[in-house]
């Protein structure tokens, strides 16, 4: 199992698992958000073919208000 | 002959940019938005969880006004947190429109100059159309100018403070050595006089969202900020009189009666 | 519901009264009454032949916008003068209503204390509608209310500069102190951001002149000021933000992304 | 020959000469003007009864913008 | 040749005048006169039996400064009482030296333009040499030199504020407009630097008590009065700057090194 | 115990830097340094033939003062510049002290932020004791500490303007971020009041050269600016009162005479 | 006996007192102090002769720091 | 010969001429100035082997007032 922090809380995945495989645990892979891995923007485009390591930071962010 | 507001070669009828965050609700902020006449709108992206439906609510109020949207990178301190946010902004909502803050300090939350023309000039040459949040300082504007942007937003005061237009001197040298850009002043402002004012000073717009979202009713204030700045805009346009050190009288004294040439008078 | 404005028992839909003096012509004074949408206008007498056609166009002119006359007593400078113009004004206008000016000096055309209230408790006991033109000074005005007046008028700043609101202290503790009274600011404005500031502060109205007609353009500037000050009475009722020394995020900042809480991150 | 002054100009009108009188040399009796008599004011129906001394001061107003 | 302060044909060294009214004790009120070198201090009256040892210690304190005494009539509602206690202070303190004072508001202690100048006239006729404390109006400043005062004592704000010049418009046309009448700024200065600029501004004297007794260190406080005030003076007869409204080196720009007139030059 | 400033480890008795241009005479500019007490003057370096004597007087009137040199590098506009007259001041006066400025606009003669930082941080490695003439932007400052200056001299207002402190909200912002760091208010300062404010304020020292240059008489303003520079050192150690919004009387109220607790009472 | 107010307080003398009697219950006849009779001031050469009524008010002021 | 600037002025030297060399023109080679050869500081230990190239820029300094 591979360790990694998504939005700063700890998930376990298998090995070999993606980013896809990483979203289908928290929500549905379309929607407005977008993710960063590593604190690089990640493309939707990519989501599928991106692989996790261990240690691996995720950012799922969405619209909120803003000024 | 309209008077437009013309900003990366769109125009809008509004020079009113308001902010979506710190209503206490998704309802208030709908009819502050209404009541504005705002052609623009700003928000931001924070960590959710996407099964969250609050920040679905919220973001299906803010599409459904059909304003355009200004993504901002609040909160960014570097100018690679700023890049990476303006990027995922462009993926969900489909603009290359980008309100640029890069924050240099957490107490003041004031511009931070060096991250904003690293940011900017990178997100220039990534297609981006940068509206950088910045502050009054002329070189820096400058430096922004050269890095690509179009569009530059001074701050009035800090972010939140409704201290209004804190250095006028510096805001009034922008004004006449950057005479074709569009210069939008955002934050600090808490009333509408002051954003009067600002727009009687030759500034295009004015953006903020704390003196609307924490007005006692903030429908109503947004609407008096609408009208302040439409004033202010005319006022620009009129041609305000010239301020003298010494009265003078607007009724004439000529034909002042009871003034007499002889004696007899009492003056 | 009407916001209306009540001064001695009359409502008015507009808080602009405007000034009649000073315009390029007849016709430029005409149109800026029409976009200043005022309900009141102030005007003056002077000596004149009764055949001389000028004024008598004038006067046309301002009979032929229907508004509320305000006749003025500008230039006197003793009690007697004043009183003595407002029975000639009551006479040729048909109205009891009356600016009360009585000068005090030549050089800053300040409103005179002391004639003043001399002249006020004189009108007033002879049945006029007393507005006076006075200084911001706390002791005159409860004067000028003991004196029987309804509605009073602080000056801004002296009649002509264009200088705002110079003490905003003193304009202030009048506000505060007398909240039943409707205070006009008369006389300094030079600008729609200054009027709008005051009717935020809480005054009732606001009288001009010099602002108007002595603009690039008289007619915008009028429309101008009307705006901003419906602006600034709205922000009044919709109460305006608190204002605060520090810094405070309008956009979130829980959820901010990149901020790691582990060693990896960046900040 | 009794001197008034009109409007801070001297004028000449016979003996027992009255406001009426006087008003006549410069214009109608009626329209939108006032007049002080010595600094007084005085009423349009008082014009036809008040006789004018010598070196009395009559103020004839008509309005003009005013601020 | 020495730069002195005449009052009522007094010259006097200091143009500082220092209230002994709020000091933690009498020892620190001693010690403060004596370090802001003041040659006047004002003192009131107030009921007290004779027996009392506390106002007997205060007076006694005050007594072995040597100081002129200044005695006020602070508190007075009307010119009548004022007159009354002008004339105890009179025979207590063998002095026809009076601070005028007629509150006219209970909340904002602000000169009674009315009572002052009913006062100040009784006062001079009964042969006192009378310092008003008054506005900053200068109608009520000329009535009072009608009156027969020859020094006037305006306000720079409310007594006890610490607000400093609140405005500086109607201050800046006292100095110009009297420029023979001696002119002592006198109540609502809380810092040093007020008390410099409205020497700077003209104005002969300052007094005060509030800024020093409340501050941490009075007798300190004292002393940087006193040089402020001094340092004000000072630039006032030296002949302050111009201020300009646009940047002009120190250094020359003549001889500048590296601005080459070739092609290879930088710039 | 001696307050003594403490400018990279050395100590200084007075708080006052003077320049040495504009004077309408070495013998001027001499007086002046003599009557300001200063311990610390500035000068600088253009282009000249050695042969010249006017230069070599001027120079030579400095010397003699027996003051330290601060020499700057007024006029360049880039690091690059910067760094080299740096070079040439510290092999012609011995001294690793360095006023650094780099100018960003020649119309306000802003120091560059960019510019600043690059030159200050390569200077700093070269062994200078860098005093950067900087605005009064935190973030920069913050960056001119990283790169190693021990001491900062943020404006007041544009060089040669004498608008004196043009913001406040950031200098009291600088000031509490930083407060162990000598900070000198450098430019702008017209009047002995403003130089006194900055030092209430907690600055620890000020810099000029046009106010007292160009005063009609330069000594006597050297020597107001002086005092008025000891005197908020002096208020800012011995604790400023306060402000209020309200008045507060410094006389007590209590035992007010003439106020009855009878029907026969006056109040 | 007659009752006057003294410094707000009611005392109580007997009918035909002077205002020097009144002084001399709370006081010494001289030092720095000075008095109201009714609200006007009166001199210290007249205490001896004014004698007092019912109802009168006596205020005695003395030397208190002042602004 | 070759031709250098000198405070913005052209002066003309012999081939192989150094800094001090021209410096010797203008002036004494010791006293309060300083030089930079090309907006580059040269220090005065220096001025006797640094040889001059034609087109190159010399700028003398010397102490004047300064803010």
């Amino acid at each position: 199992m591979l360790k990694i922090l998504l939005n700063n809380q700890t998930i376990q995945l298998p090995p070999g698992s993606t980013v896809s495989d990483a979203l289908s645990i928290v929500g549905p892979s379309e929607g407005p958000f977008a993710v960063a891995l590593n604190d690089e923007f990640l493309p939707k485009s990519r989501y599928k073919q991106q692989s996790l390591n261990d240690g691996d930071t995720l950012d799922l962010v969405a619209p909120v208000g803003g000024g | 002959m309209a008077d437009l507001l013309t900003l990366y070669g769109e125009q809008f009828q509004s020079r009113f940019l308001l902010g979506t965050a710190l209503y206490s609700s998704p309802a208030a902020m709908l009819e502050s938005v209404a009541t504005s006449a705002c052609d623009i709108v700003t928000l931001g992206l924070r960590r959710q969880n996407p099964k969250d439906r609050d920040g679905q609510t919220l973001w299906n109020a803010i599409q459904s006004t059909g304003k355009r949207l200004l993504p901002n990178t609040a909160g960014c301190k570097s100018a690679k947190e700023a890049i990476n946010l303006a990027e995922m902004s462009r993926e969900i909502f489909s603009t290359d429109w980008i309100k640029l803050e890069v924050i240099g300090d957490d107490y003041n939350l004031q511009p931070c100059p060096f991250g904003l023309v690293e940011a900017a000039a990178e997100l220039n040459l990534r297609g981006f159309k940068v509206l950088p949040y910045c502050t009054d300082d002329l070189v820096l504007c400058q430096r922004l100018l050269d890095a690509g942007c179009q569009v530059l937003m001074p701050w009035g005061s800090p972010i939140g403070t409704g201290l209004g237009l804190m250095n006028k001197y510096n805001l009034k040298t922008l004004r006449e050595r950057l005479p074709q850009v569009p210069l939008i002043v955002d934050a600090g402002l808490g009333a509408p006089s002051q954003a009067c004012e600002a727009m009687e000073m030759g500034f295009d717009a004015v953006l903020l969202n704390t003196a609307v979202a924490k007005a006692a009713q903030p429908a109503a204030m947004a609407q008096a900020f609408a009208a302040a700045i439409n004033a202010g805009r005319a006022a620009y346009l009129a041609g305000l009189m010239v301020k003298r050190q010494t009265a003078s009288p607007s009724t004439p004294t000529i034909g002042q009666p009871f003034w007499h040439q002889h004696p007899k008078g009492n003056s």
